[in-house]
Parts: C-alpha cells; structure tokens; sequence
C-alpha cells in the first residue's frame, strides 16, 4: 500500500477513545463502514454518543453498539428501523436527539465549512424547534440551528487514491462527504487505494485535506 | 356508504395522485418526491414521461424497483427499497439532496400522515412514547416542497377520523398541506380553507361529512372521482 | 438540438428585464458566460443589479454593462481589476455593496437550498460587518448575513446533457454551480450538448431540476 | 542599517516564510493558501513535497505558474495568473473552497498587509476613498485559516512603519496575525504579545525599533535571520 495515511481496520478504530462524539455514514444500510463498525463493536470502547441518520436494525451494523451497551446518546433523525432505540430511551438507558433529516445534514456540514449556526424553515412551529430560537424572515418562521461536529468520524467511500481523494457509489454516498468535513480525525473504509492521477480532479468529491485515515474492506 | 377493501382503496388513493402529476406534467417537467407506502406507489401510475422522482437519500431520477437478482443495496430510496436508475439521473450527498428540497425545487412531495388538520397542519412523524422514534425528512419535505400532497385513508384502522379540526398529535409542519387525497375524496386547501374537489361514488356528501371531522366548503365544480 | 432547454442566445437573453438582478458566474474572466453578457450589452437593457464576483475589466466582459451604463448596483467582493467601479461609486452612479468572497459564495448557495441567513465568523468587527447583528459563539463573534437570491442566473458550464444536466471545466466553474441553485430563472451557456446517459451520474455538478435554459456557444 | 533593495527584499521575505513552512510540514501535510504578490513567491522556495497549495476561486493541489504558450486562461489561481495541475489535484465550486478555508481546514495563509498592529489586527483590504474597491477572499482567509503569515516590506514606500501600535485603515479581522515577516525581521505573537523572532544581520535592534512604531519583546531565543 503506498498511501501513507494507510492503516489496519484495528489500529484505525483505536482511535475512537471511550466517551467520543462519533459521526457514522449511512442511511439505512446504504455507505456504512461495516468493518470499522464491527471493529468497534468488537472493541466494547463505550460511552460513545453516536451521530449517525439511524441505528441500521437491532444487533446489525450500528445496531450492535446499542445491543452491546456502547452507546450513552444518540444524535440522529430515524430509528423507527431499530425499536430497540425508542425502548432504550424510554428506560432511560440512553438520550436521544432527534433532529429533521434535512437540518441534520445541513448542520453537520455547517460545522465543516465553519458556519455555527443556520436559520432554516424546517421544524418551525413543532416539537422539534422546543426551546430554539425561532425567528421571521421574508414573513416565514424559522429556526436557529446549531452546527454538529465530531470527535471522529467514520466514512465510507467507494475508491480513494493514495493522498486520500475519495469518490463514492450510488446512494452510498449519503452522509458520507459532509460528515468527512465535520470531525477533528476523519476515517475512511474504501474499497479500493488506486495511484495518485487515476482519479478525475473534476469528479473527486471528498478533496484529501479532509482525510486522516484510509482502512480497506477486506471482503 | 359502500365498503372499499384497504388494498382497492391504497391502489385508488395512488391513481388519483398519479393523474394529478400527469395533468400538471404537461405545464413541464414535474419533480417529486414520494414517501413511503401510499405514496411509492404513486409512481406505477404516473404515465408523463415529464415526471421525475427526487429521493432525499441522495438521488434524482429514481426508476422503479429492482427486479428480483438486480437488487444493488446501495442504490435505494429513502424506503430502503432497491430501485434502478433513469438516463440522466445523478447522485448526490445528503446535504446537496435536502438543499434541492428545503430551497423550493422540487414540485411536489407525496406523503402519509396520521392527522391533517382543518388549517393544513399535518401530523405525520411520532406517536409519543410509541415503538418509533424517528422524524426522518418528514418536517424537511413538508416545508420544502413545492406542493404537499396527503396520500391517507380517509379514517384510522378504527374508523376515527383523519381529517380533523385540529391536530392532536405532534405537528410536521404549520399549515403546510396542499392537497389531501383518500379513496373518498380529493381535498384541496385554498386561501386557508378546505375545499373539497372530488367525491367517491360510492360514498354521499353526507356520509363523507359523517367521516370527516374536519370542517370543508364545496367546490364550486365538485364533481366525481375520475376512476 | 434535442434538448428541450436549448434556445438561440437572443432568445435566452431576452428573459433579462430591466431593473432585474441578475447573477453572473465568473472569477476574472474564467467561467463566465461570453456570449450572454455580448448580448446582454447589445440589448442594452438597464438598470440592472449584478451580483457577480468582480466585473472584468473596464470595457471587456461583465465591465461593458458598467462602461454602456447598464448597470444600477453591484453586489460583489471583488472590483480592483475594474477601476471604472470605484469611480463610478464615488460619483454616485451605481451603489456598491461589498461582501466578503466567502461570505458571497455562502449567502448565494444559501439562497439555493433554502437558508434564509447564517452567522459566520468572516468579517466580524470590520466595517463589513456595520449594521449587522453580531454574536458569540464558543467565544468567537460571527455576523448574521442572509442570503442572496436572483431574477435570473446567467451562469457557464462546460457541458450538459440534453436534459439540463451540468458539468464544469477546471476553474471555470468558482460561482457557476452555487449560482445555479439560486435565481428564479437559470440560463447556461455551454460548450456542448451531449445526449442523455453520457454524462456520469456521480460527477454532475450542477443536477437539471436547477437549470431553465441551455444555450451553445458559437465560437 | 543596511538597506536592502525591493526585489532582494521580496525574495528574502518569501524565502524565510518558505522555510517555516518546509520545517512545518516534516509533520506531515501543509496545506496554504498564497495571495497576491510577495505570497505567491513562497511556492518558489517550497522544497517539501508535503506542501500543498490551495487556491481560492476553487482548487487544491495549484502548481507552479504556466509556462508561455501552455496557458490555459480556465486554469487560474486566485491573481489571475495562469497555472498548472499537480497529480491529485481537486476542483471544486466557491462556496466549498471558502467552506475548505472558514472550517478550519487550511493550516495557513500567507498575504500582504497595509498595516498589522501590536494586537495582531490587520488592515489589508482597502484605502477609502481610493481607485480600488474589493475586499475578496481577505476577511475569509484571515479568519479561516489556522495560521496567518504576513508577507510585507517593513516600511511603505515613503518610509512610514507598516507594525504600527494601533492600525489606521479598515481592519480585515481581529487578532487573527500569527506571524509577520519582513526583509529585517520575524516576528510572532503568542499570548497576545508581539515577539521578535529573528533579526536581519544588516540591522541593529535599535534601528529595527526606530522603523517599527508596534511595542514588542524579545523572544529569549532571538536570534539573526538565517540567509
């Protein structure tokens, strides 16, 4: 491997350290790290608040880390695939912050190009926006919302090249590029480490600076 | 008031989207976006080659369902449904994919929901202290979107009303919905009121306002359910 | 042509209305749309607003509308390669407003994905800032700047697909993409229009919901 | 004092900041962004191969400047000048090269200045009421980047100290310099102090402090500036 931000599955997720704020690509089980994850959920490292759409399902994917007790909070938009969320927050084994899909994503990016804070029409008026600022522009309501960032995030890109340029595939894509903005050390599981030039400078979509780390899927 | 089987009804409720977007399509390209149930539906009925489907997971020009033994599980909707790709659609992150739609540009959003209200409220993300914790793009396409479409039954499992006079659930959106259709009825909200446009015919005004609670003026041109 | 979109440039330009603001994609003279802006100069439709990085050069490109007196006010970052601009302020024939370059690009993608303001930290305490309310966050002061919306977008590309589908050249893209996003009409001028499916889905820039009319460029 | 000429002034002070920078990126990358003038000769005296440059009106990984008859007037940096690709370059729109430069990404920009004060307050983007009207990327870059390296002739051309106690013309930012080079000197500020780091061999200390109107502290490893 000629890429010197190259590491093993298992030295790579040593750096997630117990208590961490940790960014997790994914929608569904579309463009998640699966080997980082299984990694970590062989690590048992726990008290994490996970920052991710949704939970996959229980004791699959990032399900496994609540099944496993990993898991102090949760920052996410959708866990009606995984019930055994709504049940752990409902004996108070864990929070849970639920935030609109839309200014989820929107914040995580925010907190990647150093804006800290958006007005967005989303959530005005709802639960949701319960003790936000909320203010009009243009006559419509609108809600103050914070950027998100994390300790570390994990990524799942299809190809890199060796100075770390990722590209992705189809819907995998996802929450992948923003979160790879949004994290003080980015990982990354691709499938493949290609030279230097063999991608198009014009199609390259998570630019090298954003990227610490490069782990491969073995399978 | 005549009986409509749940499948006949979903089926029914679907078609009459799907002409809606067919009409509208002649004006010019048409972008929606369509929830889950119901509202997946809404696409094997639509006959415009003008209507394009926008998935807020990341992809405009979402085809039908993969066939069986072409399923790519990372080419899905935001159903988790395996679909396929259309000539000229593009991928995109999450973040460029709900700025498509929190900025407007997608024409319509086609989505379920457990109680509209007479002001066009719509509450459609959470039963508190249920099984689900989720809110998804809900809040998301109800305010962005262009034009929000309800795709319901016209009354619950237990034959309680849907469309009320004021939401009791916790609210998606303030005064968002556009346009409710159930296998009754097609509604519209127009300067603030509920106007119903379209009436089944197997149902009278007088049922229909039997399972209604909500308060509708009648269209000037109501007429029957094209079936 | 097969596209739908493609109209002659005199027809497209002619969606320009006086008093319009109109955006115009471009960083010096890389990436704008020439033949619009020859045109818009030959309609010799006035008073207009343009918001556009800088304004050329005196006498060639967006810096004819200024020297053909075409132009009302600027809203930009960037007018020290076009003295004309600076005169032109300092007589009190056009209003300038000056926007940091960042803060620009911010506010127009802003107004393409339905974000009516954000705080950055770009500016704060300068005489940009002055009018603008100022908040702390994590101990940093930010500005609240809204977004910047369009009549019109005249914006350049390198390729479409017939549909409307976009793709940039190198530096000439800068403005172009997040311009796009925000006018109520969108006008590119491209070099050529290739037939649907050849353009890779993963690397559009600029999807086609976002782009009204396509014109070619002659030369 | 010894005076030293415009151009061997302009090469010195791109050359010392070019040393920082090939010393700080035996760590590891660097990447930085060059304004116009002095800054942009600093990639002239760059020998790590760590060292990326970012322009930005949208590219990472710029080389060096195009040679005649190879320009490519869509292959600019943000002067206008004509470049070349490095292997692994990156394009990308305006607003993600600022959001690369506000988040925090870049570890440091180098520019020119007008004035810098003994509180690490710039002024570099305009005189009032002159020929010129722009402030383009400079509030961006002052703010965004980790590390802010100003490049200037300790003096302006009629001889008046450019470190100055308090500055006179519009700020860029606030307290956002970290380092400012000159052809006599190199200074930091760390805790909110200026500190002289180094000292050109053709000036005394007290000359220096007769051309610098800011208060500074001797940094207890001060010593000549290696030529």
């Amino acid at each position: 491997m000629a890429s010197d931000k190259y590491r093993s599955i298992e030295d790579a997720i040593a750096r997630v350290k117990p208590g961490s704020r940790i960014m997790v690509g994914s929608f569904g089980l579309a463009g998640y790290p699966e080997e980082l994850i299984e990694a970590l959920a062989a690590s048992g490292t726990g008290d994490l608040t996970i920052i991710s759409n949704d939970l996959g399902t229980p004791g699959v994917g990032l399900g496994k880390l609540l099944t496993n007790n990993q898991i102090r909070s949760l920052i996410g938009t959708y866990y009606n695939w995984n019930p055994e969320v709504a049940g752990a927050n409902n004996e108070g084994r864990i929070t849970v912050k639920l935030i609109p899909q839309g200014t989820f994503a929107e914040a995580i990016r925010a907190a990647g190009v150093g804006i800290p804070a958006f007005f967005t029409p989303t959530g005005a008026g709802t639960d949701l926006a319960a003790g936000k600022e909320t203010r009009e522009f243009a006559g419509r309501a609108c809600v103050l919302e914070e950027s998100i960032h994390a300790d570390v995030a994990l990524i799942k890109a299809y190809k890199a090249d060796e100075l770390g340029n990722l590209v992705y595939y189809k819907t995998a894509r996802n929450f992948n590029p923003v979160m790879a903005m949004a994290a003080d050390t980015v990982i990354a599981e691709v499938e493949e480490i290609v030279p230097v030039g063999s991608l198009d400078p014009e199609s390259i979509v998570t630019p090298h600076i954003y990227v610490d780390v490069l782990t491969m899927r073995k399978s | 008031m005549q009986a409509i089987l749940e499948q006949q009804a979903k089926e029914r409720i679907a078609s009459v989207i799907a002409r809606h977007f067919d009409s509208e399509a002649q004006n010019g390209r048409l972008f929606i976006n369509l929830g889950v149930g119901i509202p997946t539906m809404v696409a094997n009925y639509v006959t415009s080659p003008n209507i394009y489907v926008q998935a807020e997971n990341g992809m405009l020009g979402v085809g039908c369902a993969a066939p069986e033994g072409q399923m790519d599980h990372d080419l899905i909707n935001a159903g988790r449904t395996c679909v396929t790709e259309t000539p000229g659609c593009v991928y995109m992150d999450s973040a460029a994919s709900f700025g498509m739609i929190r900025g407007g540009h997608v024409d319509a959003t086609v989505i379920g929901a457990f109680e509209v209200d007479q002001k066009a409220n719509i509450a459609n993300w959470i039963i508190p202290n249920g099984k689900q914790l989720g809110v998804g793009g809900a809040m998301d396409l109800v305010t962005g979107a262009r034009e929000v479409v309800i795709a319901m039954q016209h009354t619950s499992k237990n034959g309680k009303p849907k469309l009320v006079k004021g939401c009791t659930l916790p609210i998606t959106g303030i005064g968002e919905a556009d346009m409710i259709v159930t296998e009754y009825a097609v509604f519209v909200f127009e300067s603030g009121r509920l106007i119903l446009k379209e009436i089944a015919p197997e149902i009278t005004l007088d049922e229909l306002r039997a399972i209604t609670d909500a308060d509708f003026d009648l269209s000037p041109d109501l007429h029957l359910m094209p079936l």
